[in-house]
């Protein structure tokens, strides 16, 4: 059965080690804070200007001047930092952040990544995805395999403006987990209960698919 | 005796003319220089060309000016909380530049420190880059991205005293600090304004010489666009 | 459990070796990481590539390990302290490098930050700019220098805490800032270290991520270059 | 009578205005923060992170973490604040302070400026000279107007490796107060007792003088 949304997040948290600074997106990747095990230390950064993110404050005590990138109240924890936005990029594009783990509309087999405009239909713009994209030497995609009419969103190569180029290192989406390797995308894990034909059906673009291919813990 | 204290947003406002390109501080709705936004909305300046993370939303922030069609070219990240922004966009009723939200902030302080250019990763293989210099430094691709240029600077503190010194608070520092003396003239309301001397000068955020009018704002709403909690 | 805190100097220098690229903060002997340099003195580490402001004076600072002629090349903006320096700089012993000093503060500012290159006025028309790009925007010239590369960095903060948030004092800061995360490995002594969560995360100067060790340095001579007082 | 170096910094002192933010290189320059009026308001930056320096300190209230860029132990006035060196340098850079004051081994006629270097016998290095002189819009030189050999350090060319070109405005000297008028120093004062006539010996520029030129009042 393909995973839902808290899965995803389920899975990528997996991906996150102790003493890990770590940039979160707006959407699925919001909720991997709340999957990653407590017996490590992981920083959360977000580009409005915190380190030491913590998790939603309690009811009444929220506070306008303390909000994460996607404008939600927070709280911060002990050990955090308040900063502009040049030393917020510093730290990203400085390459300070050890992994970036971000939705996409689209990603391409070389890396590619597209999530920020559907010309002429929707313009939200890029925030600072494309610095992100563009310096973390660790970024994971969090996605859904198909879009809303039921379309890969794994291709060969993407058909909307780009993000990034050749950036993207990991994919994790409701099927499978991939990974980038040599141009293609290496099929690493199967969602339970899903089988590779179904991934083969959902793919546009070039798989590799070696072995058998394990189910994914979560 | 010059004093940088100006007696209400009136006066501090004045000087801003049609036509005119501002930086405005803030993420969101958080930390933004809502006396001055209210100001440029009463005054009905026109032609703005607004720097800003972000556009605010339909009824608040840069909105209001958006409203009115004020604003005839907007510079900036991120712009999907508002839903007349996009309109006006998509209609070709406004110029948009959609810039990188790192090298939005970096070319703020560009022009805060006499940077007139600087190479970065950003944007490469991009729309953003298109029509700009690019170049491989190690092995690794970057564009050239210049200082803005602006003739006001609208930024919000939390505190602040006569000298012009300013002290953020929170996640509502974000751009505000690196539009202080990025433009020609930069004007900060504060929430507190105190006598020269107050505040430790080992915690200003940004020194006064950045800063030629403060005032201390008459009301600061501080909407919340996402409340999120959790329960008790 | 991954901590920054080390034991002591000598667990904070492991990995430093002959031949690396080393900063320096501090300013004059004002700000200087006493400790670490004082550790390089002792494990008599050879060749390095000294980035720091100054040179230090002929027995304290970096004139330690001048003295011992550990250091091949020097990257300075004002070296006028320090006489063995000069004799070793006019007999060729030493290779010197002089980069004025706010581009030497960019330079480190621009490794912190990704930024590989980016254009500054300083040195424009002067032997600084030879051999190096220049540049008109508007009617000034600039020329274009590059961000530094280093194995360590060693700073000195007044306070710290074990998540490695940095807090400086007064004019001790100067560089140190901008040095923390421009090298590959940032080391940081300070004069007080407390656990995390014990800094106001409002006051902080540099935040813990750009920090990689961190501990409370044994002993802090701050020996003043020129003493200049008024009677009573 | 030529002046003494207090007295050239008493001089320039009337060049500082109300509001300005100064920096003063070391040497004679410093002086000249004793004899700025009092009845207006002058912040001076130091370029190793403090603006509104105060005084020298009171005996026995020394601060090691307290210096200028001379290295001299200082206070701070209120309002003052400290910052790392790149702000510094964003202040100086971004042409926000007013005025430079410096001193200087030669300027020559057409604003360039040498003070940082004799090749094979003095190297101390620029500092923030450079810095400071290729960004400010308004640069006083102060100096003497001879060497100790008694060679002028007004000339049409400069012979020492330049600190910056084209940026002096003004220079006062222990003989007068020139400024840089197309391409040449014209004399706009002469010190009390000093003649055209001696300005004109110790001056291997080209000099501009139209009229009577001032006894400069001090």
């Amino acid at each position: 059965m393909a995973l839902t949304k808290e899965q995803i997040a389920q899975r990528i948290a997996k991906e996150v080690k102790d003493g890990y600074y770590v940039n979160l997106g707006i959407g699925i990747p919001t909720l991997v804070a709340n999957y990653v095990r407590d017996d490590i230390e992981v920083d959360f950064q977000s580009e409005n200007g915190i380190l030491g993110m913590g998790p939603f404050p309690y009811e009444g005590q929220e506070d306008a001047d303390l909000i994460n990138a996607g404008k939600q109240t927070i709280t911060s924890l002990p050990g955090a930092s308040f900063f502009d936005s040049a030393m917020s990029f510093s730290m990203i594009r400085g390459q300070h952040v050890d992994l970036t783990i971000l939705g996409a509309m689209e990603v391409a087999q070389n890396g590619d990544i597209a999530n920020w405009k559907i010309p002429g239909k929707m313009v939200k713009g890029m925030g600072g995805a494309m610095d992100l994209v563009s310096s973390a030497e660790n970024i994971i995609v969090a996605m859904m395999h198909t879009n809303r009419a039921g379309q890969s969103k794994l291709l060969k190569e993407c058909s909307l403006p780009l993000t990034g180029v050749k950036c993207v290192k990991k994919i994790v989406t409701d099927l499978c987990v991939l990974e980038i390797v040599d141009g293609k995308f290496k099929l690493l894990e199967r969602a339970p209960g899903v089988s590779v034909d179904d991934i083969k059906a959902a793919t546009e673009g070039d798989l590799i698919i070696e072995g058998d291919i394990p189910e994914m813990k979560i | 005796m010059i004093t940088k204290t100006v007696k209400d947003v009136h006066e501090a406002c004045r000087g801003v003319q049609d036509g005119m390109t501002i930086m405005f501080g803030g993420f969101g709705l958080c930390g933004i220089p809502e006396n001055a936004i209210a100001e440029l909305d009463r005054l009905n300046i026109q032609n703005l060309t607004c720097i800003s993370n972000n556009a605010g939303v339909d009824d608040f922030g840069l909105g209001l000016l958006l409203r009115k069609k004020q604003i005839k070219k907007m510079i900036a990240s991120y712009v999907g909380e508002n839903a007349e922004f996009e309109r006006q966009m998509l209609a070709e009723e406004m110029e948009v530049e959609l810039v990188p939200q790192g090298t939005l902030a970096q070319r703020c302080q560009a022009a805060q420190s006499g940077i007139p250019a600087f190479f970065t990763p950003a944007g490469y293989g991009t729309e953003v880059a298109e029509g700009k210099e690019t170049r491989k430094f190690g092995d690794k691709h970057y564009v050239l991205e210049e200082a803005f240029k602006a003739d006001f600077s609208f930024v919000k503190a939390w505190k602040g005293d006569t000298a012009g010194n300013l002290i953020f608070k929170g996640t509502a520092r974000n751009f505000n600090p690196v539009m202080c003396g990025a433009a020609k003239i930069t004007v900060a309301e504060v929430e507190e304004l105190v006598p020269a001397g107050e505040l430790d000068p080992n915690q200003i955020h940004i020194p006064g010489i950045f800063v030629q009018r403060i005032f201390q704002g008459e009301k600061f709403e501080k909407r919340i666009e996402q409340l999120t909690v959790r329960k008790k």
